[in-house]
């Protein structure tokens, strides 16, 4: 680590306690209300549902279009999980709680995502897509026909375990965790795949595994997701996880710029607050948060960002007037909130 | 076996209204490796049309039909000039993104414009039930199953026996080259729009015919059954649309008659994944090997 | 081309924007000023999406209650007004949406949610805030259990579809004298499979037999697999506990396929006469109320909304119209807005409504209320009789 | 014939053609040589409409096409024969040469015109109910040229025909290229392969980076010391 | 001197067309190789058998005899044979530097809890392949392009970039697919340079495809010349040219 990497680094860590400090004293002071907590919360949990696409969708160039699916896996189980534990042990404390049962709903959807990418990567493009679509249907049917989970009636009585500051800390340890998985071997063979799949097997890449692999992280992180979800709600249903929300995140990341994780929160953030900005507008909401979108794509197709990744430390040079400071790599270890 | 041959039907029926919609997605797909969608929508803005005709005007069937799809040609074709033109040179997936936000744009248009409740599509064919054979048919399943194959027909001699149908599979084929060959790409793109959307919307008409039941949120799940039944027979391939459409159609009939109802939908995926993995481009899709 | 295009439709949304600024006069943060002299009441449901038709009507019914308290001089001298925020039917958007009105528009009472998934979401919410709650319409069973400050005005599903299972069990000219019955049941839809299930288990009880039971999933619009073979089974009567959307179109299938079994609905069946008459013909449902009663109130009710909407209330307008008048009252009663006291009130408190007069249980439930039998009857909903549970 | 004056043209952001001119004259062979990213592809691009031209003037046969739309080109009588063939891979020989005549109306002399394009690549005759996409590279680049003469030019535009083909094709093409021209039909040629396109041509362009660097007719080219240097390997 | 690349008797069947058949190669640890014949005649068909891109229909390729039929391309990279690729296969979105580190993954030596958590060995194991990844560029005199994106390089650039990326996994074996494809004569001849040079500096052998005669001609120990899959002729470059085989199927006049 040189020291401009742990400028960079230290400057990013930085802005992310800032940038919690400010939240916690404005709502602590009631300049924020507890609506504008939840709305931070949700767009935390939209933002691990992006990045964690992002990985398949934009590091690996795959249409997947099923990602709600582990989004309930994870969801459910760590529902369940959490439910069975506060019903044992009524005094368990909720941060050990809330990730123990985060990993289970996690390490599901994770197994869900082997069990699915296996054998359907070796499609591409337009058919992986519609076999993705596919799952999550399947996973939504089988869920509403399961009656041991709440069945069409939705799981209930969730603790709710997720607060401002756990979704925030957990959200940021996520950012962190696909970033430096982006910029290490795993990400480099991960885009080399995107880029050209029979290169990247001609030059050693074992291209079904890191496959697999990408698909397996991502439907972690998504089941991460869910579980903070599901404790964030109390409640879920199976509903809640038809396709056309697999469809709004799968906007979202496209939207901020596939492979460009800054670009998906960007867009994370953007998309869950500006309907909440619109509540207001009644029937037209939808109206104009559609008519939004395309004249968005229409004049950035490329998504807001495009592929490049936004850096706190390279925007502080620039804006200083030094000269640009050395990059190396188009995805930098720099992370922002 | 009375019974069985009873579902046969049932699914030969919404089956050949799945085909007719699938139509619109593979002709879209083939041209610009779009799924488009918003056709879901514009077989909704087709019902809604048909209702105008029927209900207000009290027109004769065939002109409900004639006003229903050109109206919805004309909108389909207004949607790819407006929408999806600009993105022509872009990244495919910004134009299915910008797909996504048409189709929730008509979808909330059609909210406003035509209310939350559902209307109720008036008869507008006779409705005779034969028996054949002690198995009933309604004349209205008659004709739906009648005017797909028909329109299905005009459509396969359209593409293979006209100058414009030749002019559809070259650009479909090699955008690049159809330009050079004097073929207008413009013209063409929205001349597939045009057809993708009519036969949408006659989609639309048979569907709220035969479910009687006219909604905004109409589109959703036919248009997604739809794609699903384009890929299944091999997206980009006419006659694979219509196998498709007509497949999931028997599937879906035949999972509800004799498994289970509320799996059918997931019986219905389950299959279409299989094939795929078995034969990735679908059953009439073309095996297109990367070259190295 | 491109840039003028866009041009174009960012002209189109900025419209768009203006219109619904000028238009959305029921828009809440633009009064925020003059909050002090409006009592805030909080209402959300789906006003888009699949569930819309529910969510507006019951809209509908909401906006005449408010209106005519506040024509009849508002409540403890103020005016009161109701925010409404959409929630697509999506429990998600139901918890921003509540979670902005306790927050954003600092409401003092709450009327909502119009289905059950979404009540259900913020049912926990609802008991830390000890939010002054009245749900409309949604009739799921343990809605409201456990949570004191919450009630509703509709019956719950169990009790409605016990009312159901009675009625068909009864010897005509009081019921249908069925001895078998079949269910088509919407499998993923709680309202649906409540009220199945409880006709099933109160039918079989009367000695009657459930031959078969069918079911479909939400969005299916193709039932003639199931029709078929009901058809075969042939039994005396077919409960379909359903929205009227989706009940006319098997009712509109069963007619194709030329059954002639007689059909028994719920409330969700409610404005079945006015799309659906003759598929509909002669069937009965039960309701909450009907639209032909004597009853005064209801007679001014129906006049009132006519000339409000130019057509017939649903019951979805009229359980809407009567939650608001019920926390009017309640609000009335306590002389204040604090939450503690309204909800006491609502506690003792007697509803005298169009959808019946009733007390809460302590669960929050309407006790006492009568299950009113309607039957289709030329286009018009004819009152046949009431049961209870 | 074709004159082009002052030609401009922005790949993006790249300049690639900075103001060139150049003509052909009726019944000539002209060949544009010139290393790869020189900017022959963008320019016969330009001249065919796919590519807008920044500045300048493209005129055939006395009219401006510079604005016309690539579509409409064919109707003036421009052929392009583009870059790596792209035959309509899905269709049959015989019905990528009827695309190839998708302007003309005329029926029977379509029917002659196939035809002849027969008699020119007798190998077409063999295959013309194969799919053009299981063709060798050598019959598609046969076919490409067979289609581009469907549409009766009377300027052919040919770019890089010898690409990635043996040399034993190479000759077969070029001589071809000589007969077709021989039957009066104009050709402005873009070579890789300056050594083979400048044997057959009358005269030649030799362009770099975006810039006419050289002009003259095929001997002078061919003995001028630069260009033996750069582009013949001599 | 022992054969490091051999094939035997190798046949490719697509179906029922046989596109290679009974296919012999051994090729020295130090030799230059050259594949020439008819466009359609087989030789990316051998290449993308030899690297296991397909498995061959009937026979026995051994790289230092070890049998490598049927396994996996990433497999034989690892076993050290690479390639590079008739129309260019770049990672055209990302760096030089990164397409180059790709094919050097394999010795990039930690673990995925390394890189998430960006433990000591990650930085060291980066630095260590950045560094000599970087010395592969400045061999082909493109260390200046390290940050450029792969498609914004020009066409000479992007064919080097492809080579250095081949030799990135350390290869034994190098197959070259027309490296000279698009290349002026001067490009070639620097080229034909370049390719004597990574040969003595890192000790290869290089079995190549290409159509420039003169390349071929000047470069190659060996030739081997295909036609409709079939070997025709193999020799020096001088008994290749005088072969009347060759000159009717392949070369002409």
């Amino acid at each position: 680590m040189n020291s401009k990497t742990k400028k960079a680094y230290l400057l990013n860590a930085v802005a992310v306690f800032l940038v919690y400090i400010v939240f916690l004293t404005l709502i602590r002071f009631k300049v924020l209300s507890n609506y504008f907590g939840g709305v931070i919360i949700l767009t935390c949990i939209m933002m691990i549902m992006a990045l964690s696409l992002n990985i398949v969708a934009g590091f690996l160039g795959e249409m997947a279009l099923g990602h709600a699916a582990f989004m309930a896996i994870g969801a459910y189980l760590s529902g369940f999980t959490s439910i069975a534990i506060m019903n044992a042990f009524p005094t368990a404390p909720a941060l050990l709680v809330l990730i123990f049962s985060s990993l289970v709903g996690g390490v599901a959807a994770g197994i869900a995502g082997i069990a699915i990418g296996t054998p359907s990567l070796r499609l591409r493009g337009d058919y992986l897509g519609i076999v993705t679509i596919g799952f999550g249907e399947i996973v939504r049917i089988f869920f509403i026909n399961f009656d041991p989970l709440g069945g069409a009636q939705g799981l209930k009585g969730i603790p709710r375990l997720t607060n401002l500051s756990y979704a925030y800390w957990i959200t940021v340890l996520v950012v962190f965790l696909i970033f430096t998985l982006g910029v290490s071997k795993y990400g480099r063979a991960i885009m080399s795949i995107r880029e050209d799949e029979i290169a990247s097997e001609a030059s050693g890449i074992p291209t079904t595994r890191v496959k697999v692999m990408a698909f397996t992280i991502s439907s972690f992180f998504a089941g991460i997701g869910g579980s903070l979800y599901a404790h964030y709600q109390g409640y879920i249903d199976p509903d809640k996880f038809q396709f056309m929300f697999s469809i709004e995140m799968f906007v979202i990341v496209v939207l901020g710029g596939l492979g460009s994780l800054t670009g998906s929160i960007l867009s994370a953030i953007v998309l869950t607050v500006l309907p909440e900005l619109l509540r207001g507008f009644a029937q037209y909401r939808l109206l104009i948060y559609s008519l939004a979108l395309v004249i968005m794509m229409i004049f950035r197709p490329q998504g807001m960002l495009g592929r490049t990744e936004f850096s706190l430390y390279h925007l502080i040079y620039v804006l200083t007037n030094k000269r640009e400071p050395y990059k190396k790599g188009s995805i930098d270890g720099g992370k922002s909130s | 076996m009375k019974l069985f041959f009873q579902q046969v039907i049932n699914g030969l029926n919404s089956g050949s209204i799945y085909a007719l919609i699938a139509i619109g997605y593979t002709l879209v797909y083939g041209i610009l490796k779009l799924i488009n969608f918003a056709h879901g929508e514009i077989m909704m803005f087709g019902a809604y049309f048909s209702f105008i005709a029927a209900a207000t005007m009290d027109m004769p069937f065939w002109f409900v039909i004639i006003f229903s799809m050109g109206l919805s040609a004309i909108l389909g074709m207004l949607v790819e000039f407006v929408a999806y033109r600009p993105l022509r040179q872009a990244p495919r997936l910004s134009a299915l993104i910008t797909a996504i936000g048409v189709s929730m744009f008509l979808q909330n248009v059609s909210l406003m414009v035509f209310g939350a409740d559902p209307k109720v599509m008036p008869r507008i064919f006779p409705n005779v039930v034969f028996n054949i054979f002690g198995i009933e048919i309604s004349s209205i399943t008659l004709i739906t199953i009648g005017l797909s194959v028909f329109f299905m027909i005009l459509l396969e001699l359209f593409i293979s026996h006209t100058k414009q149908g030749r002019a559809m599979r070259a650009v479909s084929e090699n955008q690049d080259a159809a330009i050079l060959m004097g073929i207008n790409v413009n013209r063409t793109v929205s001349i597939t729009f045009l057809i993708g959307s009519a036969l949408g919307a006659l989609g639309g008409i048979l569907y709220s015919t035969a479910y009687t039941n006219i909604a905004p949120t109409m589109g959703t799940m036919p248009g997604l059954k739809a794609f699903v039944a384009a890929v299944l027979g091999g997206i980009g391939s006419v006659p694979g649309a219509m196998l498709g459409g007509f497949l999931i159609g028997m599937i879906e009939n035949m999972s509800k008659a004799y498994i289970s109802t509320t799996w059918a939908d997931a019986i219905v995926f389950l299959i279409l994944i299989i094939v795929l993995l078995f034969k990735p481009t679908g059953i009439l899709g073309k095996d297109i090997k990367e070259k190295v | 081309m491109k840039k003028r295009l866009a041009l174009m439709l960012v002209l189109i949304m900025v419209m768009m924007t203006l219109a619904a600024c000028g238009g959305g006069s029921d828009d809440s943060s633009d009064q925020a000023a003059d909050s002090g002299d409006v009592i805030k009441i909080g209402a959300t449901g789906p006003y888009t999406g699949e569930t819309a038709m529910y969510g507006v009507a019951c809209k509908e019914g909401m906006e005449l209650a408010e209106k005519e308290i506040n024509e009849n001089g508002g409540v403890n001298g103020k005016k009161i007004k109701i925010v409404f925020y959409d929630t697509k039917g999506d429990t998600t958007e139901t918890v921003n949406a509540y979670n902005r009105l306790r927050d954003q528009d600092e409401v003092v009472a709450f009327i909502g949610s119009v289905l059950t998934g979404e009540s259900n979401a913020i049912k926990d919410l609802i008991k830390q805030d000890n939010m002054p709650t009245i749900a409309p319409t949604a009739t799921g069973n343990d809605v409201t259990e456990g949570v004191p400050n919450f009630f509703r005005v509709c019956y719950y599903d169990n009790y409605q579809g016990g009312a159901a299972a009675n009625y068909a069990s009864k010897e005509a000219p009081e019921g249908l004298g069925a001895k078998s019955a079949a269910m088509l049941v919407s499998k993923g839809n709680t309202y649906s499979e409540g009220l199945a299930g409880a006709f099933k288990e109160t039918f079989e009880k009367n000695g009657g037999e459930v031959v078969i039971e069918e079911s479909y999933a939400k969005a299916d619009k193709d039932f003639s697999a199931q029709l078929t073979k009901i058809k075969e089974a042939n039994p005396d009567v077919i409960y379909i506990p359903d929205y009227y959307s989706t009940v006319g179109v098997i009712l509109q299938k069963a007619k194709d396929m030329g059954m002639d079994i007689p059909c028994l609905g719920g409330d969700g069946w409610d404005s079945i006469q006015e799309e659906y008459a003759d598929v509909a013909q002669g069937y009965v449902f039960t309701n909450h109320y009907a639209a032909d009663s004597p009853n005064e109130n209801v007679k001014k009710f129906t006049e009132n909304y006519n000339e409000a909407y130019g057509k017939a209330p649903a019951s979805f307008s009229a359980l809407g119209y009567d939650a608001v008048y019920a926390m009017a009252n309640a609000i009335i009663e306590a002389g204040s807005t604090d939450a503690q006291a309204v909800v006491s009130a609502i506690q003792t408190m007697n509803v005298t409504g169009i959808t019946g007069e009733f007390t809460f249980d302590e669960e929050g439930n309407p006790k006492g209320k009568e299950v009113t039998i309607i039957q289709v009857d030329n286009g018009e909903l004819k009152y046949v009789t009431t049961v209870t549970e | 014939m074709l004159k082009v004056k002052d030609l401009n043209v922005y790949y993006g952001k790249i300049h690639a053609i900075k103001g060139i001119d150049f003509d052909v004259k009726n019944g000539e062979i002209v060949t544009l040589i010139g290393a790869n990213g020189a900017g022959k592809t963008t320019t016969l691009k330009t001249i065919s409409g796919i590519l807008k031209a920044e500045k300048g003037v493209i005129s055939f046969d006395g009219e401006n096409i510079t604005r016309i739309k690539p579509h409409l080109i064919p109707d003036f009588g421009v052929a392009h024969v583009p870059e790596g063939r792209q035959v309509f891979a899905q269709m049959s020989v015989y019905e990528n040469l009827i695309m190839g005549a998708f302007i003309r109306k005329d029926k029977r002399e379509i029917a002659n015109d196939i035809e002849m394009v027969y008699t020119y690549f007798p190998r077409l005759k063999e295959r013309h109910k194969q799919l053009a996409g299981t063709l060798s590279g050598g019959e598609q680049q046969m076919l490409a040229i067979g289609r581009a003469l469907m549409t009766k030019p009377k300027l052919l535009l040919l770019d890089e025909p010898s690409m990635g083909l043996a040399p034993i094709l190479v000759d077969e093409i070029f001589s071809m290229i000589q007969t077709i021209n021989g039957a009066g039909t104009t050709i402005l040629l873009v070579e890789q392969n300056a050594n083979k396109a400048l044997r057959i041509a009358h005269r030649g362009y030799v362009l770099e980076t975006g810039v006419i660097k050289l002009t003259g007719t095929s001997e002078e080219l061919m003995s001028n010391d630069e260009v033996r240097s750069a582009y013949l390997g001599g | 001197m022992s054969a490091i690349l051999q094939a035997k008797d190798v046949t490719m069947r697509f179906g029922g067309l046989t596109a290679v058949e009974n296919f012999n190669l051994s090729i020295n640890s130090d030799e230059l190789v050259g594949l020439i014949g008819p466009n359609g005649a087989g030789k990316t068909t051998i290449f993308n058998v030899l690297t296991g891109v397909y498995k061959p229909s009937e026979g026995e390729i051994l790289l230092e005899d070890t049998l490598i039929n049927g396994l996996m391309p990433h497999e034989v990279v690892a076993l050290g044979m690479s390639r590079t690729f008739q129309n260019i296969r770049l990672f055209k979105d990302l760096t030089t530097i990164q397409n180059v580190e790709i094919a050097y993954n394999n010795d990039i030596h930690y673990q995925l809890p390394h890189a998430l958590f960006r433990t000591k060995k990650y930085w060291e194991e980066e630095e260590k392949a950045y560094e000599e990844c970087k010395k592969l560029l400045d061999i082909f005199d493109m260390g200046d392009y390290e940050m450029t994106k792969a498609k914004n390089l020009p066409y000479g650039q992007q064919r080097k970039l492809e080579i250095a990326r081949a030799l990135a996994s350390k290869p034994k074996v190098l197959l070259l697919d027309e490296p000279a494809a698009g290349m002026n004569p001067k490009e070639t001849s620097e080229l034909m340079e370049t390719i004597h040079f990574i040969r003595k500096k890192f000790n290869l052998a290089i079995l190549l495809i290409e159509h420039d005669m003169k390349m071929v001609m000047g470069i190659c120990e060996r030739l081997i010349v295909l036609d409709y899959g079939k070997t025709i002729a193999a020799g020096t470059p001088e008994d290749i040219r005088k072969n009347p085989d060759v000159i009717r199927a392949y070369l002409g006049e």
